[in-house]
């Protein structure tokens, strides 16, 4: 590359009067320009990449949160299970989306359906993406497979856990976001021609594309199966089977808030773009702000509502409550997080809130059993934050973000008419109809095969102990056979080697 | 955006002989240049700002450590409690510091005492704040928040922490942000005129300002609700109510660590600054870098010294104590970190450690009961950390992080100036904060909303008010027999 | 510095017909190029440093992995024990790389062995090392000591554990790092003249440096303490003892995946590095990227090999064997991770899971036992790692990375020349651990230093040595009963 030194006396004879050296002065000068240009497109591309690769960080952190979230709202005797679940969302996950995923969701150019370029990451960077953007995408798309397993929980055999989680990871959800997201998908608004509804459906970092897609697939596994044995006594009345340890599901909680951090501001890929002519103090790194703090915004408010209104319903100061809460403003914020005002991100957390335990109150009704309440937490608040996109995405915002095509439709209730709003409509039917259609099927079809729910004896046991190898904890160690601490074993592991011979021992704790 | 495009055929058309082509090939050339330092200035702010937020993170995954870490302190009754706490300075907080905390910290122009612009974010961004500013000033609002409900942990009823949090949040911690950070504040090192003794405080990343404040409103309100009942046994002698997790605290440890990376290095705000030196390899890059590196050898030595001190004092090797110990060493670095040199960073653990072991042995002697000792460690060890910048500070690293020809360390030739502007943040904090927070948890004691009730202690107050244990390690698995499942997996029967 | 504005009046002046301003606009014009050339490179400074920075906290977020992992793994009477080794690594590591580690590995001028420069940071900052790659070189050298108390856990003095630990960080791991990775070192592959095969040893992050080191004390150690009491039963039957915690280690097992990202693509050090390939939008940052890929899918593999490997062989879907699967793919893969195609990373992760398989079976037979595998995992994978990339590594991408005509893998037809060097560092590095841990070991158990009376072992390290158990979560608040609280909390009764 032309290098930047310029040196004073190799430039003052080019400027003599003759016009002979006149070319030499203007190629002198422009070479350095160019230079100066390709210095500075490479620092952006180092800027953006960092600033990508750590947000895909964070989003991968979302995954320890997930697991800890997951592992603490089950008992204790399925820990190993879930837990297994989540390292394998994340395992398996990678390699499917290496092969296929990736070029299902982002292969271009294709159709408006499915992509068809990037198995494997051939022909990968280009100048569209780099190897970033495919981390990026493969730690959002284990985050849906990581939702579905939490409605699942506690009462679904290995194997189908393996069958759908490579199918929702591989295909059901790539395709949603090739749809919503590549610049090729029917719905996308970053489309160059052919808006769906002159607006194309913004969602942003994802309401709809991870969180309805995760909370759907779950509500239809966790449908098919039935509730968990005793958790709606013979009278028909709700037994909240609860979580072994609520401290790790806070720790959990913290981790995803930790994490949401790269999965909506991250969501932006680049930051170093101005908007306008540049030279300001306002450009995308101030967008990115603004989207972290209405993430935070909604998620503290969504959490301070759950606190008082289950008060006032329960009568208990709950922090599982106060945790789910949380991360359903979260959810909510997720599709619009760039696009509204931080006063509107206040009022999504507040509905998202409700809409939390209106469908909980539902669930409980129909008998609908989900251990962490993905389906309604990540579907019916994933929704709530669709559809709250089109009501409060302003005009500014719309237009930096998703730059380009002047005057596009923007929040019903900001003076942007009804378009956006129609778009968002469209897109929670087509991913409630498309993880339906492919995800309703397979569990069913699993149901009959006997392949997805464990046997009630297992059941009751637990997985751990029938598939998993034994049981997550052994506080009181009961390996040193030979010191007599008979007492102590019998309290420990009712039941470590032995099935369900002796594991009813009420009275051992204490 | 004017291009950078050059095309050497439309510039050669201008340095033609004649003469009215100078002016245009002049503003080709200076559109370059102009588009250039535009380019410029839109990469330090990615840049800049891609630092802060990230730094923001790490400082916002503080408030998870702080979690951990009072959860696995307190016994296992009184963890929903704990925990139920640490979620809510992190959710109300947010709000507040939105409302109206971040206009009163830094709302500008102001008078020295208060802040009155930038109310719900209004104005925001503007040329001087950005969201990511506000972003990094709230994590820092909330770690204040948090180091108050370690010290009166598992006795206070949760509406009086509902108001207090609220209280030193959204106003008490502001004002103090005001006056030692804000370009206004009286006694701030970024104020344009009049700087308290021509030097102004330098309170780095909040020794003062966010552990200071946090400590003393726990040292309030543990003196006024009284030690938790088992403490101190009739005879007077003090007994050690042991968390129920050393795992969780070792994890809650651990992050705070990994956060402290954002809360001192991060307090530059801004990584690509060039400093004049001469060196081109040397700029606030490197200021940040010493900056992580004094602070974790605050932290390490103070650890250390903890682990070989508790060793000789009480014959074991106790992992909670040398996790207090390190983070006693993080909360008096905390002031100087960026101006001091790692040697002086070693110093400054060192003492801190023995603060705290002393500060420890006082309250132990007054019965002060502080479950985290938090009281002793962020205010003790933060009030040693102010001392310890007015002592050691460099002159190069103050003339670099500041300005030139300000006062710098008393040990470093600098004079005293710096020494007493830091006595008076001290003073000045201790007063504020007992005058506002003191009243406060006094007030909540007198309508009897401070304390709760012996039989809820005795029971936890998870029990009694916060739906239920926090662990069920053994779920008996009686699905067989629902009614004896009802009864031990509701805690009411108070069996698991 | 000159800045970059630019006037057109000013310079319109000196392009006048009259030759005598040539001068003068050519110096005007190279003000100009100058400015913006010094702010280039400050901009890199602060791009890279802030990359490296983020990068090391990445790292240091491994050691809570590390802490979390060992603590899950090991029985719960051991917990507080172990914690306290973690957290010592990192504390008093931090003081002893400062003071000199940090000059063995990295001082220069210096000869092949041994570095012998910047002793306590002194010269630092200059013009090739800032603080924040000491912070980031810190983080990797407390990770080589996290590996090898996880290989003597549960049975080894706390005392014994201080001097190796002191003895690994201080001296044989920064010497292995400066073999390999300092531009002095006499196998690195940044040696400007004499290397080693033509070659030098492609150690990207520390397949060798870091895992092999650490895996190979802790071979050394477990070795020579032998196994834990009740690990193989009078038959000579295998036994597990298990950890007392799963979730502590998928936490752990996360949280080290999460720093790998740190660790491996942070190894490039810098991210704002062009490539000269003609692609512009192709450089060191896709070159970091294409990293952070390669690692996740040998992770990855390695994972799911060993899900479906030990459900053949042992009939269960067993999550910590996964975890480790796991940690054994990222372990292999480190050595490669920048110079290997995505691909040929799945091949790494798929043989490392059955090297890990192999190695456990082996250390069964020989009744080695490795409480965490370190020795196993680290030590076998690792191996395999630098092997791999041996075989595997392209040519483009060793020339981008090192430089461009070195040797590369033999199945991408490179030659051999890479493969000896890659044996040659193996070979070493067992060697010189060998030779300098072996002795220390031996010397230990001789003074009678390294192992815990058998009586110590059964009670469990942290009710005679650290003051009391991990957890306490059925404290049953009969304060006013203090002989049964006491009996109750701490079984034993006999301290707290």
């Amino acid at each position: 590359m032309a290098s930047l030194s310029c040196s004073a006396s190799d430039l003052a004879p080019l400027f003599s009067s003759n016009t002979a050296n006149v070319t030499a002065v203007a190629n002198y000068l422009c070479t350095r320009f160019d230079t100066i240009a390709n210095k500075l497109s490479d620092t952006t591309y180092a800027i953006d990449n960092t600033y990508l690769l750590f947000s895909a960080y964070l989003v991968f952190a979302m995954q320890l949160g997930f697991a800890m979230l997951c592992a603490g709202s089950v008992r204790a005797k399925n820990t190993m299970n879930i837990m297994l679940t989540n390292v394998l969302d994340a395992a398996a996950g990678g390699l499917s989306y290496y092969l296929f995923g990736f070029a299902f969701a982002f292969g271009s150019p294709s159709n408006g359906f499915i992509g068809r370029q990037f198995f494997g990451l051939t022909d990968y960077p280009k100048p569209t993406g780099d190897y970033s953007f495919f981390l990026y995408q493969w730690a959002f798309a284990i985050a849906a497979a990581g939702i579905t397993s939490g409605s699942i929980a506690e009462r679904t055999q290995f194997v189908a856990y393996l069958i759908y989680s490579s199918f929702l990871t591989g295909f059901v959800y790539p395709i949603v976001s090739h749809w919503f997201w590549s610049s090729d998908g029917w719905a996308s608004p970053t489309r160059t021609s052919d808006l769906l509804f002159g607006s194309g459906v913004i969602d942003f970092a994802g309401s709809g594309v991870v969180h309805m897609v995760g909370g759907i697939a779950g509500l239809w596994g966790a449908f098919i199966e039935g509730p968990r044995v005793g958790r709606f006594d013979q009278a028909g009345r709700s037994v909240v089977l609860r979580g072994h340890s609520a401290s790790l599901v806070v720790l959990g909680s913290f981790l995803l808030w930790f994490g949401w951090y790269g999965f909506n501001p991250g969501s932006f890929l680049t930051i170093a773009k101005s908007y306008g002519d540049g030279g300001s103090y306002y450009g995308q790194w101030s967008a990115i702000g603004r989207t972290a703090v209405t993430t935070t915004l909604a998620g503290c408010t969504a959490a301070l509502t759950t606190l008082f209104s289950k008060r006032l319903l329960v009568g208990h100061w709950n922090v599982l409550d106060v945790c789910n809460g949380l991360l359903a403003g979260f959810a909510a914020i997720t599709s619009g997080c760039s696009v509204v005002e931080p006063w509107a991100a206040i009022i999504c957390g507040f509905v998202a809130s409700w809409v939390l335990i209106g469908c909980n109150k539902l669930a409980e009704k129909l008998k609908y059993d989900d251990p962490l309440e993905a389906a309604q937490l990540h579907g019916g608040c994933g929704a709530w934050g669709v559809l709250f996109t089109g009501l409060f995405a302003t005009t500014s915002y719309v237009n930096e973000v998703y730059p380009g095509q002047p005057g596009r439709p923007y929040g019903l209730f900001m003076g942007g008419g009804g378009k956006l709003l129609a778009a968002q409509i469209v897109q929670i039917l087509v991913v409630s109809g498309w993880v339906t259609a492919t995800m309703g099927p397979l569990f069913y079809l699993l149901n009959k095969l006997k392949l997805l729910r464990v046997s009630r004896d297992d059941e009751v046991v637990g997985m751990d102990m029938t598939r998993h190898g034994g049981f997550a904890y052994a506080y009181h160690d009961e390996g040193d056979q030979s010191i007599k601490h008979a007492y102590m074993m019998g309290k420990i592991e009712p039941n470590i080697e032995t099935p369900p011979a002796n594991h009813s021992l009420p009275s051992a704790d204490v | 955006m004017a291009s950078l495009s050059c095309s050497p055929a439309d510039l050669a058309q201008f340095f033609g002989p004649n003469t009215t082509n100078s002016t245009a090939a002049a503003t080709y050339l200076c559109d370059q240049f102009t588009a250039v330092s535009n380019k410029f200035v839109d990469t330090n702010y990615a840049i800049d700002t891609t630092y802060l937020l990230f730094s923001a993170y790490l400082v916002f995954s503080m408030q998870l450590g702080f979690a951990m870490l009072c959860a696995g302190s307190v016994r296992a009754k009184n963890t929903m409690n704990i925990m139920l706490t640490n979620v809510l300075d992190a959710a109300a907080g947010g709000l507040f510091y939105y409302l109206f905390g971040f206009a009163f910290a830094f709302g500008s122009p102001s008078n020295g005492f208060i802040g009155r612009h930038f109310f719900g974010l209004k104005s925001i961004p503007s040329s001087s704040f950005d969201y990511s500013n506000f972003l990094y000033q709230w994590a820092f609002a909330i770690a204040a928040a948090g180091i108050t409900s370690g010290s009166i942990a598992e006795r206070t009823q949760f509406v009086a922490y509902l108001i207090y949090s609220s209280f030193l949040t959204g106003f008490v911690y502001p004002v103090v942000s005001h006056w030692f950070w804000s370009a206004d504040g009286w006694a701030s090192a970024f104020n344009k005129n009049n700087l308290l003794f021509k030097s102004g405080v330098i309170d780095f990343a909040g020794s003062g300002v966010v552990h200071m404040v946090g400590g003393i409103a726990g040292l309030w309100g543990a003196l006024i609700e009284g030690p938790r009942i088992g403490r101190f046994d009739h005879a007077g002698r003090s007994i050690v109510l042991r968390g129920h997790s050393a795992s969780l605290v070792v994890l809650g440890t651990f992050l705070l660590w990994f956060g402290w990376y954002g809360f001192n290095p991060g307090s530059f705000n801004k990584i690509s600054v060039a400093y004049s030196t001469g060196n081109s390899y040397y700029g606030q890059w490197s200021a940040v870098g010493r900056t992580a590196v004094t602070t974790t050898l605050a932290g390490c030595t103070a650890a250390l010294t903890t682990l070989f001190g508790k060793r000789i004092l009480s014959g074991h090797w106790n992992v909670t104590d040398v996790c207090n110990g390190l983070l006693g060493g993080f909360a008096a670095i905390t002031s100087g970190c960026s101006v001091v040199e790692p040697w002086a960073a070693v110093i400054c653990g060192f003492v801190a450690a023995l603060v705290l072991i002393g500060c420890n042995k006082l309250a132990e002697k007054l019965k002060f009961d502080d479950p985290l000792e938090a009281a002793q460690l962020h205010g003790g060890c933060g009030a040693w950390g102010i001392i310890f910048t007015a002592l050691f500070a460099t002159k190069e690293y103050v003339s670099e992080v500041y300005a030139p020809g300000r006062p710098y360390g008393l040990f470093m030739g600098g004079g005293g100036r710096l020494l007493a502007a830091h006595v008076i943040q001290i003073l000045v904090i201790v007063g504020w904060v007992s005058a506002t927070m003191g009243p406060l948890f006094f007030v909540l004691r007198k309508l009897k909303l401070l304390r709760i009730s012996a039989e809820d202690e005795m029971a936890g107050m998870d029990m009694t008010r916060h739906g239920g244990f926090a662990y069920i390690y053994h779920d008996d698995d009686d699905l067989l027999k629902p009614g004896i499942q009802l009864r031990k997996i509701e805690p009411r029967a108070n069996s698991n």
